[in-house]
């Protein structure tokens, strides 16, 4: 079966995000005043295959830990779902 | 299919039909319609192209491969082109300027050698517009992006800003490399029964049509049809020039052609005409990203990172090892055999089969009226700011040092690694770029030079002006020069005006070449840089690569030192028509620049050479933007420390301080060779103007303004 | 001496390194493909170049730290030899775990290419027994992503072991947040492991390495190693 | 009222995505061969005030077209949420 594990990547809280700041800004300068804070993080989408849904998601949390986040910065949200759906 | 919706004129379609036989298919006529585009056939310029000298005694290669190449000595040569790519800059500034440099890179790799420095040279509109920041800061990160990632360091550059460049941006990028003698690479060298391989990234959409986009002006409706945006991967070329340089060493690159403009087409039909040999595609065979695309879209990709190389059949395996290596696509697409036949099968089909000559070369020349301009006379005449400044002459010196074309660059260049290879001797920031030459233990120097305000008062002086200031820089700076690359940035050629600013630049550059012995290598046309609001300036932009054989030939600039005299060599004043003062306190270029005067600048370089040889000058730095004032400002800047000048006041103190053109520099010469300089300098106009010490810049009944007031000037914050 | 340079895919200061090595020391040097699975005999110096190894894609030096030869470097470390990693190099080190930290982007959020003062910490170590402790010396930068981060009681342990063997300066020495270009917590420029046998740094020792190029500071830590190594000084 | 807006931003169909393609080897040779496709891109978390969810929606959107989402090579998706929920 094939799944599609979508992975949101952002820096830990208390680990600044100066890109987040300067888009901050940005918007200010834009006259979006209204906007309070701004974060950036990275938005991974896997197509893979697996047995099931469960194994889908054992393997993305293995990629994840093997190489696509650094957990010394950065935690990572998790959503799989089959293909398609 | 109406070959007028794709651009074709009757006049060509007339002569694709009669050297076909027939009508063309319309794969065919796609195929036409991207080579006989202005961008890639030159139809509007072929002709003027031809007035570029060409020989020279240092020339190996000169105009028609990917790249010109000069001899630097000890059986290596220099390969080095500029290459404009202003429409995909104006439509995606970050992409279009990474594309630009990696796609002159990839010209430089064809001619088998090692891509070792770029410069890039860019003109925006004017400064603080919102849209010329997002225009600029794209740009400016995607030259950093694409060069750093690559490791070619970006040595030195240009940039101006100008409201003419407000709706179209230009960008040109420029590249050198060194290749072995005995091992460059041609085009020309193809013989039947070898074997076509593409290598590099898979093929997709992108850039389809990106020939024929930039051969009309960027139109609201060019922008809806404009081609899907390259996308660059600094990593993939990177990947790319290694692997390609390693089968280079290998020796088993008979031929090899970056894919610019018009892909696969371009770069077969390139091979197969200039070797004199048919080259079949399968384009089946080609590693495609994107499903469903038509046999023409494949032909015409403009994907980038990729090299079409012509093989042994005996290497093919070899081939495949060197590319699996570095983790590269590699496919056999094709094969060459005898004839002159450009022939593309699909699914079995033959989709084209055409004259690779007639595809390649022979699109007829088109030769647009020429008009002088109807409102010259108005633009040559002087207006009210020929006057003394109102603010006062320090505030004019202030108003000059910081604006953003005569300021301090290092925000720009200090965002590319200008290092990387370790040959940076002097970098960006100075006049004269240098370079060490690891293995033959010589130096290059190089310059990028353009003066569009000059060109657009009087093109033909303005075009032999921009050839003479990258030439005395050189030869200021001890180097000898060996060959010049070009880039000629205008508005549509179809106005008879804009084709007359063209033809006298082209006629100023080429005699300015002819005359100072500066022979033409390579270069390129950037035409219809103009949208329905506005056009550029003509913009013609050239880079020069001269040789210095030790660096005790060098005389940098920004070196004084306390107790050096100050002489000024040349005619005491400029000229204020084009100047960086009436760009600041007119806002618009008027009047006549100074003509040029082939006996003076000889005259000049003749002995600006022997001062560079002799040492008899601690600094030297030949007058540009801003003429004197600017340039005593930008030594004791570099130098760290004052001046008190006295300028001889029979002279306008205008033109004497902010006059520009000719032949002039300023020379820093210690007291004991004062004699052995103005030797050197008998039969030329001299004149000492000055001593350097203390902590200010100061010209007698001018101005007196502290070192620190200049740095921050021009620094801006 | 003999040095291995590894090479990844986007490396690119694999040959500056090389060349200054031996012009500098007359080190006899190698070039190891990532892809391989040992460094050669008798290695006595492992670098890790700068450049873009896998064109920083993802995160800077992640893809590099799992390499195949990365295996080998570890072993290599572990057993006491002496590896230095340079601009992506450190940050190759960081992400195999060979050094603590990870790197952000500059907080310029620009890429910097200039010289830059250093001050040197640390001269007993491998990699700077040339130099003096307090010592200013210019080295190059070139990098966006050089602002080193550890969460605060890391750092504290870090500094209480005295890892740190460069900080930014100013020309005097000064430590300042002026004098730093990136936003380096503590303005670290360059660290080693806990051994001491593990150097990272950001800024380039091969830029400064020859009187042509308008410095030989970075020379001096060419010849303390090769000093180091002929002392004997070698696993 | 304080709203979250969490925005994915991807590079549209068809446009070569440089980071995808050398991340997927990457996983192949760690070992991971069941993985097809990899995409990157963005992920934003803005903090807003607005009067309701539809008008924080089209604040949102406003800054997308003025400065986060480059329209000529990049799609967004955008979901809209109060805070805290
Ligand atoms: N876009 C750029 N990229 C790299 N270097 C640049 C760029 N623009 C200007 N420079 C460098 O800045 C310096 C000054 O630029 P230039 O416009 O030629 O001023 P000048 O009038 O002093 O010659 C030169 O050394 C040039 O190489
Ligand atoms: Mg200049």
């Amino acid at each position: 079966m094939r799944y599609r594990a979508s992975l949101l990547i952002y820096l830990k809280e208390g680990v600044l995000d100066i890109q987040g700041r300067t888009i901050l800004r940005s918007l200010h300068d834009l006259g979006y005043g209204e906007v309070q804070d701004v974060r950036v993080g990275k938005y991974l989408r896997i197509t893979l295959e697996a047995a099931d849904e469960s194994a889908a998601r054992r393997q993305a949390e293995a990629m994840c830990s093997d190489l696509l986040v650094n957990d010394l910065i950065e935690e990572y949200s998790l959503v799989v779902e089959e293909e398609g759906k | 299919m109406n070959y007028r919706t794709l651009g074709l004129r009757d006049k060509e379609y007339d002569a694709i039909v009669e050297g076909l036989g027939r009508e063309p298919n319309e794969t065919e006529l796609h195929l036409f319609s991207v080579m006989w585009s202005e961008h890639c056939s030159y139809k509007s310029t072929r002709r003027l192209l031809r007035l570029f000298p060409k020989e020279g005694k240092s020339v190996v290669q000169g105009p028609g491969e990917n790249a010109g190449i000069v001899d630097v000595g000890d059986g290596w040569g220099a390969a080095f082109k500029v290459e404009s790519h202003n429409h995909p800059s104006a439509v995606e500034p970050y992409q279009g300027a990474a594309t630009g440099v990696g796609g002159i890179i990839r010209d430089i790799l064809a001619m088998g050698a090692r891509p070792t420095a770029s410069m890039d040279g860019l003109f925006f509109g004017r400064e603080g517009a919102r849209s010329t920041r997002r225009l600029s800061d794209g740009i400016i990160r995607g030259v950093g992006d694409y060069g750093n990632c690559v490791g070619v360091p970006t040595v030195g550059g240009k940039t101006a800003y100008d409201p003419s460049y407000d709706e179209n941006p230009l960008v040109n990028a420029f590249c050198l490399g060194l290749v072995r003698l005995d091992r460059v690479i041609k085009s020309s060298t193809a013989a039947p029964g070898q074997v076509a391989v593409l290598i590099g990234s898979p093929t997709g959409r992108d850039g389809i049509g990106g020939a024929a986009f930039a051969s009309v002006e960027l139109a609201d409706e060019t922008k809806s049809s404009r081609p899907q945006v390259q996308i660059g991967d600094p990593f993939a070329e990177k990947l790319l020039v290694e692997c390609c340089l390693e089968l280079v060493e290998l020796g088993v690159v008979v031929s090899m052609q970056d894919m610019g403009a018009g892909g696969i087409t371009s770069s077969a039909s390139e091979v197969a005409a200039k070797s004199g040999v048919s080259v079949v595609i399968e384009l089946d065979r080609v590693p495609l990203r994107e499903e469903g695309m038509a046999p023409w879209e494949i032909a015409l990709s403009e994907s980038q990172e990729r090299m079409l190389l012509i093989v042994q059949k005996k290497d093919i395996e070899l081939v495949e090892s060197v590319a699996a290596k570095w983790g590269l696509n590699c496919a056999s697409i094709g094969a060459t055999t005898p004839g002159d036949r450009f022939v593309l099968k699909y699914k079995g089909n033959v989709v084209t089969d055409v004259p690779a000559s007639l595809l390649g070369g022979e699109c007829p020349e088109i030769s647009w009226p020429s008009l002088s301009p109807e409102d010259l006379n108005a633009r040559q005449s002087f207006g009210a700011e020929q006057i003394k400044p109102s603010k006062g002459w320090e505030d004019a010196v202030v108003s000059l040092l910081s604006h953003p074309n005569w300021a301090d660059k290092s925000w720009i260049y200090e965002q590319y690694d200008h290092m990387v290879q370790i040959n940076t001797i002097v970098g960006p920031g100075s006049p004269v770029t240098l370079l060490r030459i690891k293995p033959n233990g010589r130096f290059l120097a190089l310059v990028m030079e353009s003066d569009p305000w000059k060109c657009h008062l009087d093109p033909f002086s303005g075009g032999a002006e921009t050839v003479a200031k990258g030439l005395r820089a050189l030869v200021v700076c001890g180097a000898v020069p060996l060959g010049m690359t070009d880039c000629l940035n205008f508005p549509s050629p179809e106005k008879p005006d804009q084709f007359w600013e063209l033809e006298e630049a082209v006629r100023g550059m080429a005699t300015a070449c002819r005359e100072m012995a500066c022979p033409v290598v390579s270069g390129n046309v950037s035409l219809y840089n103009e949208t329905s609001k506005s056009k550029i300036l003509p913009t013609p932009l050239v880079c020069i690569v001269g040789l210095v054989d030790s660096l005790e030939d060098f005389l940098p600039s920004g070196r004084w030192k306390e107790g050096d005299r100050l002489f000024l060599v040349g005619s005491p004043g400029g000229s204020l028509a084009g100047s960086a003062y009436q760009c600041v306190f007119s806002g618009k270029p008027r009047g006549v620049p100074i003509p040029f005067d082939a006996q003076k600048e000889k005259a000049f370089l003749e002995r600006a050479a022997k001062t560079a040889k002799g040492r008899v000058a601690e600094s030297g730095r030949p007058l540009v933007g801003g003429g004197l004032a600017l340039a005593l400002a930008k030594e004791a800047i570099e130098s760290g420390i004052g001046a008190r000048v006295n300028l001889d006041a029979e002279a306008k103190p205008l033109s004497l301080l902010f006059g520009e053109g000719g032949p002039r520099a300023i020379y820093a010469v210690p007291p004991d060779k004062a004699a052995a300089f103005c030797r050197i300098w008998q039969g030329f106009p001299v004149n000492r103007i000055g001593k350097v010490g203390g902590s200010e810049l100061s010209v007698d009944g001018f101005l007196k303004i502290p070192l620190e007031k200049l740095i921050q000037a021009w620094r801006r914050p | 001496m003999k040095v291995a340079v590894v090479v990844f895919p986007g490396s690119n200061c694999d040959a500056d390194v090389a060349h200054a090595v031996e012009v500098t020391v007359g080190a006899s040097v190698e070039m190891v493909w990532h892809a391989s699975e040992f460094l050669p005999a008798g290695t006595d110096l492992v670098i890790l170049p700068g450049g873009f190894s896998y064109g920083d894609y993802l995160r800077c030096g992640a893809m590099a730290a799992r390499s195949s030869i990365m295996k080998d470097v570890k072993r290599f470390a572990s057993s006491g030899g002496l590896v230095l990693g340079i601009c992506n190099g450190f940050q190759i080190l960081t992400e195999a775990k060979m050094l603590r930290g990870a790197f952000l982007p500059n907080r310029t959020l620009s890429f910097i290419c200039r010289p830059c003062a250093l001050r040197v910490e640390r001269d007993d170590t491998p990699f700077t027994l040339r130099y003096k402790a307090g010592q200013v010396v210019r080295f190059p930068i070139a990098h966006h992503e050089g602002l080193y981060y550890l969460d605060k009681d890391e750092l504290d342990a870090m500094e209480k072991r005295r890892q740190v063997v460069f900080r930014y300066a100013t020309p005097a020495g000064e430590v300042t947040d002026e004098a730093n270009p990136n936003g380096a917590l503590n303005n670290i420029a360059g660290m080693v492991n806990e051994g001491g046998n593990v150097l990272g740094l950001i800024p380039h020792p091969e830029r400064a390495s020859e009187p042509v190029l308008g410095s030989v500071d970075g020379a001096l830590m060419w010849q303390s190693i090769s000093e180091w190594i002929k002392g004997g000084g070698a696993h």
